[in-house]
């Protein structure tokens, strides 16, 4: 990958990273979060792990659902 | 010493001070920043190949989460 | 080959958008274009038939959440 | 192999003895005689015995024989010059051996006894620390190469005597009536012993005696280094009474003060074998 | 190898990984299997409570149930101090002490005393912090030296830091030892001697190895 | 470099053509399909922008749906020609099914798409270029005004009404 | 590599210092529970920036380790706590009708080509999911079963490496399979977790 892409993916990454950690809405953490991991993605596809990318996108929205199950109770 | 590391490391940090001084201080929030530091070291192990700890740690984290959100519905249905 | 950074150009810019975006559910547009872009720069970074696969799971997980975020969200508006 | 145990374990109860009678004498009471602690343990073996219905039948049983096969079994690997971390192994784990006499009653003072002695956990740091620095001087750990290098430096005790002041409060940490025995205080009754009594309380005061001759003989080893045995049993008695002085002179602590002054102890001998470890190369 | 534990009296070789008997561990070792045997054939004890100041006392019973989770638990807390003792890798020894921490918690977990339960809870925080500096230990010994066998690394020739050694320690300490020591000591008051008497059995020893292998590397 | 560009913004308008014309062909402006489709929609709403568009954007958002069809389609005949459109298709109708979407937009979308960038590589265009044609078809209806572009989605809805 | 070390070490320690200023200065139990957590992905941090072969190896175990213990502490907690009324059906929305079913055959199939622990736990991650969705009417004994002769396949493995060392391919998908069977029951189950009805 050219560092450009690393430089812009890594941004992506880094502000889903700090803005999941300054949010104070549960919901936008979690988006957040969502931004975070399309971050990750690349350069995990990059490095030639393409199985561990699909698991990896797949288990993200189940971690998150899980934590859902939850946000829904305390926003109730 | 590449992107991947120096990524990881750092959303790692970031993580960890969002888990450590947590806003709003509730349960839910600091269980959501959690997830910040995981990825930031599945960004670290993914700098070593170490990919099969990455999926076990990815999968193990999901289901800690899961004890965690378990343990808060119970707490919520009972008090 | 200028389509990948246009594509990772337009992933920082949804990203950013969707971060500034101050409300819940007009966030998660912005972040439906940063799927599409991700989605898409997976297959322009490896040409193989897996990374086909693995777009559609990124795709699909990530419209999951989204999915998941918005009924919730709509769902705790309601009551 | 066993008339050196018997042995032990009867100048053990000997010395324990005197040591009632030295603490009766400074106390200016007439004390009781000095092989009080033999005829008790006789005494003890030919009452009536019995398991009472509320203990853990077995551990009420088996406690006693481990405590005095732990000890035997510091006897042997101190006559033997083996190494003295394994004495050391066997002083901590005595703590898990009055911890089971105490639980396995039922009693809530055994019990009490049982929980105090494993807080009193500082009490093991010093020795800790003294065999670090033993280590450090000698740089074995192995009896019979410390003996050797007191034959060629000359004891332990006069190159340095703040270990020898460790060692000292370690086994003054373990005799009955001294200012750390919080285990064995009178709102407990006897401590973890209450509940024991007969045949068992018999093997508990083998324990006892043992573990006195064990520690006392192993100060000698350690720190004199090599002497005729009558001598050794002479230096043995000698600090003995030192110990029965100090033990007659100080009242005993509260559990927490016990805790703290060996704390303090403790951060002492670190602090004087960090500075051996700084001279010493 | 130095010896401050006494020679070698047994070596067992699985590839790369070993168990070894010093007289040392051999003595901790054969501690641990007399009290195994011991929670495997004792019975709880009924522990009397007494209301200080007055003659009312009750006995506590400890269900079977309960006292079949308990001594199954107290078991694997024997198994796994026996295996930190016979355990010639660091690694290996780190994981059978965060096992001792786990079962330790197991031990007290059936009781039904909100008094235990706190304490064991307060203990298990503390454990499970303790395996951080346990396991970065023994990572940062595996990073500079490039090997986790105890013997390997007792030959010398390898710069173990000393800040490793102290992590290790300091770990252990965290399985419930003296400063941390607060929580666990409560966790005592927990009826069923064999099993209580297993934690503090299991926490002694681990640090006693630990100690051994601490100076030997 | 700057032919290239050409290309991609051309892909661009084909890609736009063809998912807004399948997405409202399968009627997706008309309502929500889940919640969380009506509720994206409600806000734009509130924003300024128009009920149906709102409706269309909140469903491309909750599910694949034509769009995506044609990325991915664009990414299978990229990687692998036709049959790879066809996978992506298969791959698109597990999502919708996933995603709890009844309707066929995606799969049907995906199809068409297929044929088309198929067809637009035997004249000169790369399938890279339909990938990042479609990425920015979506970034002018999903990120750039979400008012403005309800609006012209909404006005479309009612040519097709 | 030195460099690269030195520099993760140093942000480990930092990390490790906040957690455990974190942890010092809370009091609320849960909190704590949560902190614990944190320490246990630093520790993970430490072995994995050793970064061989042998670390990967090490945080196996690791992740067991830490995952277990925080079960357990969550169990405790709860049990202290007195929080014994089983929680509803939480989350009312329309993905989990149809989410679940697929996903957990993505993830348990993926698993099963895995095998061993991996497999075990993204296979059992995908279980919990799906029995998230449904009422918990599944006969759990039928589940402890296949645990139990899982465990049995798995030490007849062992026994095959050690007398027929020859034998070691067939030993090692045995073992593997038999592992992976016995990890996903176990997280599967803890889906449902001591006390709810029908358990």
């Amino acid at each position: 990958m050219i560092p450009a892409l690393e430089i812009m993916f890594g941004f992506i990454a880094l502000v889903g990273g700090v803005s999941a950690a300054l949010i104070l809405d549960y919901y936008g953490k979690l988006i957040s979060l969502g931004i975070l991991v399309a971050g990750v993605i690349p350069f995990i596809v990059d490095r030639g792990y393409l199985d561990v990318a699909i698991t990896v996108s797949l288990i993200a929205p189940i971690a998150t659902i899980f934590v859902l199950r939850v946000v829904r109770r305390a926003d109730a | 010493m590449e992107a991947t590391f120096i990524l990881g490391l750092a959303i790692l940090l970031i993580g960890v001070l969002a888990v450590a001084f947590v806003r709003p201080k509730t349960y839910v929030a600091r269980l959501i920043n959690l997830e910040i530091p995981g990825w930031g070291l599945l960004l670290v192990m993914l700098a070593y190949d170490e990919t099969l700890a990455l999926l076990t740690f990815i999968a193990v984290t999901a289901i800690s989460t899961f004890v965690i959100v378990r343990l808060m519905e119970w707490r919520d249905e009972s008090c | 080959m200028i389509a990948l950074p246009l594509v990772a150009v337009v992933a920082v810019v949804a990203a950013l958008r969707a971060t500034f975006e101050r409300n819940t559910a007009r966030k998660l547009p912005y972040v439906n274009v940063l799927n599409f872009a991700i989605a898409a720069s997976i297959v322009l970074l490896l040409d193989h038939p897996l990374s086909l696969v693995a777009a559609a799971a990124y795709f699909v997980g990530s419209t999951l959440e989204a999915n998941a975020i918005a009924s919730t969200y709509a769902g705790a508006r309601n009551q | 192999m066993i008339e050196y145990l018997v042995f032990a374990a009867v100048f053990g109860l000997l010395l324990l003895g005197l040591h009632r009678k030295v603490i009766a004498r400074i106390q200016t009471r007439p004390g009781p005689p000095i092989w009080q602690e033999i005829l008790h343990a006789l005494k003890f073996s030919f009452k009536s015995t019995w398991v009472p219905r509320t203990a853990s039948a077995t551990l009420y049983v088996g406690i006693v024989l481990i405590g005095i096969g732990i000890w035997s079994a510091a006897f042997f690997v101190v006559f033997a010059g083996e190494s003295i971390l394994i004495l050391f192994a066997i002083y901590m784990l005595h703590k898990v051996v009055e911890h089971g006499f105490g639980l396995s009653s039922g009693s809530p003072y055994g019990k009490f006894g049982g929980v105090r002695s494993v807080i009193s956990a500082a009490s093991e740091i010093p020795l800790f620390v003294t065999i670090a620095a033993i280590y450090l001087l000698t740089g074995s750990l192995i009896l019979r190469d410390i003996t050797a290098y007191q034959g060629v430096h000359g004891p332990l005790l006069f190159i340095a005597p703040p270990f020898a002041i460790a060692m000292f409060l370690v086994i003054l940490s373990k005799m009955p009536y001294g200012p750390f025995s919080i285990v064995e205080s009178k709102e407990l009754v006897s401590g973890y012993k209450t509940e024991h009594f007969g045949v068992w309380r018999a093997g508990l005061a083998v324990t006892e005696g043992l573990k006195t001759f064990v520690l006392l003989y192993a100060f000698v080893a350690i720190f004199i280094g090599a002497v005729p045995f009558w001598a050794a049993l002479v230096i043995m008695t000698v600090v003995l009474i030192s110990l029965s002085f100090v033990c007659a002179i100080t009242p005993m602590l509260s559990p927490y003060d016990s805790v703290t002054i060996q704390g303090l102890i403790t951060g002492l001998m670190l602090v004087y074998t960090g500075y051996l470890w700084w001279v010493i190369p | 190898m130095s010896d401050i534990g006494g020679v070698d009296l047994f070596v067992l070789e699985f590839g790369d990984i070993l168990h070894y008997f010093t007289p040392y561990s051999l003595t901790l070792f054969i501690f641990a299997l007399i009290f195994t045997v011991l929670v495997i054939v004792a019975r709880p004890e009924r522990q009397l409570d007494i209301v200080f100041g007055g003659d009312a006392y009750y006995a506590k019973k400890t269900p079977i149930s309960e006292r079949q989770f308990r001594r199954f638990m107290a078991i694997a807390c024997g198994l796994a101090s026996m295996g930190a003792m016979a355990s010639g890798d660091i690694f290996n020894y780190t994981l059978f002490v965060s096992m001792v921490g786990i079962t330790n918690v197991g031990i007290v977990a059936a009781v039904k005393s909100r008094h235990v339960l706190n304490a064991a809870y307060e203990y298990g925080i503390v454990a499970m912090v303790g395996t951080l500096p346990l396991f970065g230990g023994a990572a940062l010994i595996l990073g500079t030296t490039g090997t986790l066998s105890i013997p390997a690394l007792a030959t010398g020739g390898y710069a173990v830091p000393l800040v490793a050694k102290i992590l290790l320690a300091l770990g252990v300490t965290g399985e419930g030892m003296a400063p941390f020591y607060a929580a666990k000591a409560e966790m005592f008051r927990a009826p069923g001697a064999p099993y209580v008497i297993m934690c503090s059995l299991s926490s002694l020893l681990i640090f006693l190895r630990v100690v051994e292998i601490v100076i030997t590397i | 470099m700057l032919g290239e560009l050409l290309y991609i913004l051309a892909a661009a308008i084909i890609t736009w053509l063809l998912f807004v014309s399948v997405d409202i062909f399968f009627r997706l402006p008309e309502k929500g399909g889940v919640s969380g489709a009506s509720a994206v929609a409600r806000d734009i709403q509130a924003a300024g922008g128009d009920i149906a568009g709102g409706n269309m954007m909140g469903n491309i958002v909750c599910s694949p749906d034509a769009s995506a069809g044609t990325l991915l389609a664009a990414c299978g005949v990229y990687v692998a020609g036709i049959p790879g459109g066809l996978i992506a298709a298969a791959l698109v109708f597990i999502g919708n099914r996933i995603c709890h979407d009844p309707g066929y937009a995606g799969t049907t979308g995906a199809l068409l798409a297929t044929f088309v960038v198929y067809g637009f590589t035997q004249v000169g265009f790369t399938a890279t270029n339909f990938i990042a044609g479609t990425v920015i078809a979506i970034l002018s209806i999903q990120g750039i005004s979400h008012v403005h572009a309800s609006r012209l989605l909404a006005r479309l809805w009612r040519v097709r009404q | 590599m030195i460099l690269t070390y030195s520099i993760g070490l140093f942000v480990a320690f930092a990390v490790t210092g906040i957690a455990f200023f974190a942890l010092m200065r809370e009091t609320d139990g849960l909190h704590r529970l949560l902190l614990t957590d944190l320490v246990e992905v630093v520790t993970l941090a430490f072995i994995a920036l050793v970064g061989t072969d042998l670390a990967e190896a090490l945080i196996l175990p690791g992740l067991v380790v830490g995952t277990s213990e925080l079960i357990a502490l969550s169990e405790i907690y709860r049990v202290k706590e007195g929080f014994n009324r089983p929680p509803s059906d939480g989350l009312q929305i329309e993905v989990m009708e149809t989410a679940p079913p697929i996903l957990a055959a993505l993830l348990v199939g993926y698993g099963i080509i895995l095998s061993g622990f991996s497999g075990g736990a993204v296979a059992g991650l995908g279980v919990i999911f799906y029995f998230l969705s449904r009422d918990h009417h599944e006969r759990f004994e039928v589940i402890e079963t296949a645990s139990g002769y899982s465990w049995v396949i798995w030490i007849f493995a062992f026994f095959t490496f050690m007398i027929f060392p020859e034998r070691w391919f067939f030993a090692v998908m045995l073992a593997g399979s038999a592992i992976l069977v016995k990890v996903m029951a176990k997280m599967s189950i803890i889906g449902t977790m001591r006390g709810g009805p029908n358990v």
